[in-house]
């Protein structure tokens, strides 16, 4: 999960990592409640999950109340590249000398904690390691023995920092490292990372990535799910259980396993066609979780045509087709499904689907035929102009073959 | 020969007395695996079917002689329960478990690493390993698979049934089936499994699936093409995967430009590798090399 | 340093090991208020450094105020093996269904954390240990990958606690290692841990002795310093800064390095002399800390003579040779010296010594022939009865040859 | 031949600017030793009498070829200094400074040996290593040893001095001098020591000189009976120290039974050791071995 910034600049906080003194507002009122607490000037920043706020007007350096005000409201409500602002941060301005980068990646290669730290902050770190690779210090801690001083100072003195920081640089390093490991982050990054004109070193920004599956000892952490950000299909499938991906087009996916779902994927715009969803619908799927698969994949309104992509190994095909059945049921779709069921209980599987006759529900034998008929059937659709939304108990009706009529 | 597990594995099963654990140690105990024991911490003296449940793996070993872990427990009891058996002498840890926190799997991959080089981990988040005909670890379904001279290694679970399924079809088997799992770190992975089906005799053809996510798939090619002579087969998953998004598992994700399907089949090609697009046509490159 | 029970009962709450509730007094009154809190029945419980409490009856469970006060009254000021009861601690009474033993050792040898646990608790360990050995479990921590559960279960198993409190006496073995690594103990003994008739967990005593060389980052440790329990003589050279351990013999000793020091007291001792102290004046040691060394040698009222073995390496013999000469110009000993020098600058520091011409004080050429000499002066002071004081500044005459006079 | 250093040393000083890591450091070079460099974090790019100084290991190793290192800063910094050199690439770390945390170097030597096993850590604690006529580093006064066949190794500097210096006033010389220190977990023990030794063409006689405290001295016996052709002397201090008290090295402290003088000289004895009462005696008994 990916924090926004005063989520991160918090959680640095509580590590010992030195940050501006802020407060989140999620109205005018509270901004400048915060604001005068603060003092003036201070800085008003959107806070959302995504780059290029500044650019977007997102941050603004205010020095009175008035220009709180004003920068409050243009920036609450804001869309930036997609992301429509609902909360912003309203931090101490900071008198800054210096600009450096810092961070701490989970390096899945060399299974170790990868830091990085370069004199050259406030850019995008991509970049700079494109352009001058030299400019970034870097080295893989030992998970088992942890950050030791000298990593800091290595770094620091690599990186080139200047001579008078290079001690408080590590000791902010060695915070950072302690948050890494204790919030169990996969990423954490500090960009800028400043030295102030008094020569005091703080985390100007913070990117930070915690791991989903550490949740249960972090109750904390697992609070800070910023729901408001999240797709409203996602966070629906989140409630269910569900491992769903959002896409982009109009073939809603579901299969069993993430590596038979993402070959899926893959299949079907190999033939084609455009998936709207990943959906694992998980080993051992039980027909209530099937149900509300679909009903997940419904609810997203570009949806013309699902395939079901089922190869039961734990998973029992049968107890796919009675979710299936029981989906149908309830919430009676419009739009054409294809099913392709091999594996463990495929004939009793079909044997029920073909028992039940499910309007527009079409069988396949093999993925790549599956792949093939549900292109040609969202195709078809597209081209006799499906209405836009076929929500969970909404009848559309118009769609050949589908709806509640047949 | 196979690898992993055979004749000679004497299977432990950790979180034997749970609902999954005793359909899968039992599934595997009908195939034919020497299901030695189980544990579950203050169920020892009691049996599953027949098979002895004990308290620690410690005793597991001593009392019973397992040489092989099936670990089976939840998420939170996961890392400690592999640790346990390491620490207990068991050689082969095959962890099913999916959800471990990756900083779990960080210290467990590293301490195993240098303080118990001898110990094999597979998995987590995997489901397990399958030798047709001598033993099965995990939740494989053995139906689909027959003795043959195709090793399969796979991050994925399904996939690898789908791609032995269409082999099997085909009139061809396996060695043995390697689930390596799809979690950031995984014990083993794509070149720790096929050196040991590089050095097995049965073992004619490799077939490596991978996926999107990390940098395996690209330092598997490497070793590739300088220490494997057998033929490598490949498959990747994950071509139209969005950036920044996990699909389904843990480890599946693009980040930034790291990690892509493109890179990873483009890499494996590099090392003369014949990747597949569709599962299909990895079954249909290996009959034709195995000259079905 | 070892801790008294209390402290360690303190230590051990700050790292969540269950420990009854108590209080620590100095006065009967403390003490009372102290009971008066906790409720009675109670338990007043001397606080010494030495074993057999009970058994010297410096320990008792009382029911009411009366009986507080008498045993306050009793236990205050008791001595116990030679030492004297300062402080007690009161405690409230714990029901006890069962008593087991807990410890982590820091293993030399095997150079990582050794645990044991036992039911055979509220007695000797050793005794145990030699008596049923297989009714101690025991295993080495990897202190790389630390404590993990596995290990609770195993010595809770092994050790055949009762099946309902293995989950929390491991839970008590983990908070217990916890504690063993934040506090840098090279000790913690929990004897009796206790199972309550309620089927709680409770450590019911605490042994714990804490590495000296790791206070700079524990001051709250290095201020426990149970300074009241600790010999004059090792008091003042801890003030000091000197290596100094007080011995039970009338010779007192000073060389340079720990394992020269050791070597001096055997010998003497083969020579039939019995050492007064133990004092190693350390690499490199300069003149005032020689002085200081004589001063804190001759404060022990026993010692009747004194030996200077000195090989110098980066100690300076010259050095020596002015710290001594120092030392018998502020303190004017009355006891004979013997001093062997050699080694770095041995010619000068035995040319400053012959031109100072010092009372009562022999060269010898080896160690064996100081040593002899050393024992030879003891023996001859005791019989011509040398007073039993020789103070710093104080001035006895008497001796043959020593004191101010000469 | 001598054993860990000699004229391929290339000694870098962490701690080098300080008052007593110059005056060795110097002390060392005078000896002959080759200081290539020093490191003072903060003091890059000056230099100690023309020893250049660098800011990190890692620097004196890619920019002076250090293969040695001298560890001289106070204990807070010690370990984070010993872990450095490790990491840089040193081969062999000599650590002088007394009074490190006892925690501190049971996580140094376990991540060294399972982490780092080429890495070879002699003290904390200890006066270092003197190999006559070849190089000096640490704090062994040289002028009291001359080149010759006795390896010593000790947990005590000034008894080492003791010994070396009875040896040459009877004409004896060292192959070389090691100081493993007196704390309770040494980098080194007495057999990784005594194994150089009986593998150095230039040893032919061992002594050890150890005192109470652990058990290294019971299991060097153990090693010497098994392993070692050469004849050892030993010498154990502190017969007549009391339980409980440390004497002055964070090591020596007779544990209840635990560590006795008396139980380490049996068990050498049993193991064919001729043991000394006193520094002269072991001496006596190397002269008479050795012929002279």
């Amino acid at each position: 999960m990916d924090l926004l910034e005063y989520q991160g600049k918090q959680l640095f906080a509580r590590h010992g990592v030195p940050v501006p003194d802020g407060k989140p507002a999620t109205s005018v009122d509270d901004a400048l409640a915060a604001a005068d607490v603060i003092g003036y000037p201070c800085v008003v920043k959107a806070q959302v999950l995504i780059g290029g706020r500044g650019k977007a007007g997102g941050i603004k350096v205010v020095k009175d109340r008035d220009e709180a005000r004003d920068a409050a409201e243009a920036i609450l409500g804001m869309d930036i590249r997609g992301h429509t602002v609902h909360e912003i941060w309203v931090e101490a301005a900071s008198d800054i000398a210096e600009e450096y980068y810092a961070s701490i990646v989970f390096d899945r290669s060399a299974k170790a904690p990868l830091m990085l730290l370069s004199t050259q902050g406030g850019m995008d770190i991509e970049e700079v390691a494109e352009r001058d690779p030299d400019a970034i210090a870097r080295l893989h801690v030992d998970p088992l023995i942890g950050f030791q001083g000298f990593h800091g100072r290595r770094l620091a003195f690599e990186a080139g920092v200047a001579e008078d920081v290079v001690r408080p640089v590590g000791a902010l390093l060695a915070k950072l490292y302690d948050a890494f490991v204790a919030e169990e982050a996969m990423l954490v990054e500090v960009n800028p990372l400043t030295v102030l004109t008094d020569r005091s070193v703080k985390a100007l920004d913070a990117k930070v990535t915690l791991d989903d599956n550490s949740f249960y000892r972090h109750p904390d952490n697992a609070a800070l799910r910023n729901v408001g950000a999240e797709d409203p299909q996602e966070q629906m499938a989140k409630e269910r259980g569900l491992t769903y991906v959002k896409l982009d087009g109009d073939i809603g996916i579901l299969g069993n396993g993430a590596g038979l779902v993402m070959s899926t994927l893959d299949v079907v715009s190999q033939a084609g066609g455009a998936p709207a969803n990943f959906l694992d619908a998980g080993g051992g799927s039980k027909a209530e979780a099937i149900t509300q698969a679909v009903e997940v994949i419904l609810s997203d309104p570009k949806v013309k045509a699902v395939l079901f992509n089922i190869f039961g190994g734990i998973t029992r095909c049968d107890e796919i087709a009675r979710g299936l059945i029981e989906a149908f049921d309830q919430i009676k779709p419009t739009v054409p499904f294809v099913v392709r069921l091999d594996g463990t209980n495929d004939k009793e599987g079909r044997a029920l689907l073909a028992e039940a006759n499910l309007p527009n529900v079409h069988m396949a034998t093999t993925m790549l035929e599956a792949a093939e008929k549900v292109v040609e059937l969202a195709r078809s659709a597209n081209v006799e102009g499906r209405p836009d939304a076929a929500l969970p108990g909404q009848t559309t009706g118009g769609t050949p073959g589908g709806g509640d009529s047949s | 020969m196979s690898v992993l597990i055979d004749k000679d594995t004497r299977l432990c099963v950790s979180g034997i007395t749970g609902r999954e654990g005793t359909f899968h140690a039992m599934n595997n105990k009908r195939y034919g695996t020497n299901v030695v024991s189980g544990v579950t911490p203050g169920k020892g003296g009691q049996d599953v079917e027949g098979v002895p449940v004990l308290n620690t793996f410690h005793a597991a070993v001593s009392e019973t002689g397992a040489n092989t872990a099936m670990i089976f427990v939840p998420p939170p009891f996961a890392a400690d329960s592999i640790l346990e058996a390491a620490d207990a002498g068991i050689e082969t840890v095959i962890c099913i478990t999916e959800g471990i926190p990756a900083h779990d799997e960080l210290r467990v991959y590293n301490f195993l690493r240098a303080h118990r080089p001898t110990v094999r981990l597979i998995g987590p988040n995997c489901p397990g390993v399958l030798s047709p005909g001598k033993a099965n670890v995990g939740i494989i379904p053995a139906a689909f698979f027959k003795e043959g001279n195709v090793g399969v290694v796979s991050r994925s679970g399904t996939l690898t049934y789908q791609i032995g399924n269409e082999l099997a079809q085909r009139g061809f088997g396996n060695s043995s089936i390697v689930g390596i799992g799809g979690d950031p770190v995984p014990g083993s992975s794509f070149i720790d499994v096929i050196e040991l089906f590089q050095a097995d005799d049965e073992t004619e053809l490799i077939v490596m699936s991978g996926e999107i996510g990390g940098s395996a798939e690209e330092e598997a090619a490497e070793y590739i093409g300088e220490h494997v002579t057998k033929p490598v087969v490949g498959y990747i998953a994950g071509f139209t995967a969005p950036p920044g998004k996990t699909m389904g598992h843990a480890g599946a994700i693009v980040s930034g430009s790291q990690g892509t399907a493109a890179a990873k089949a483009e890499a494996l090609e590099g090392r003369g590798v014949r990747v597949g697009r569709t599962p299909t046509e990895v079954a249909d490159i290996a009959v034709e090399i195995l000259g079905g």
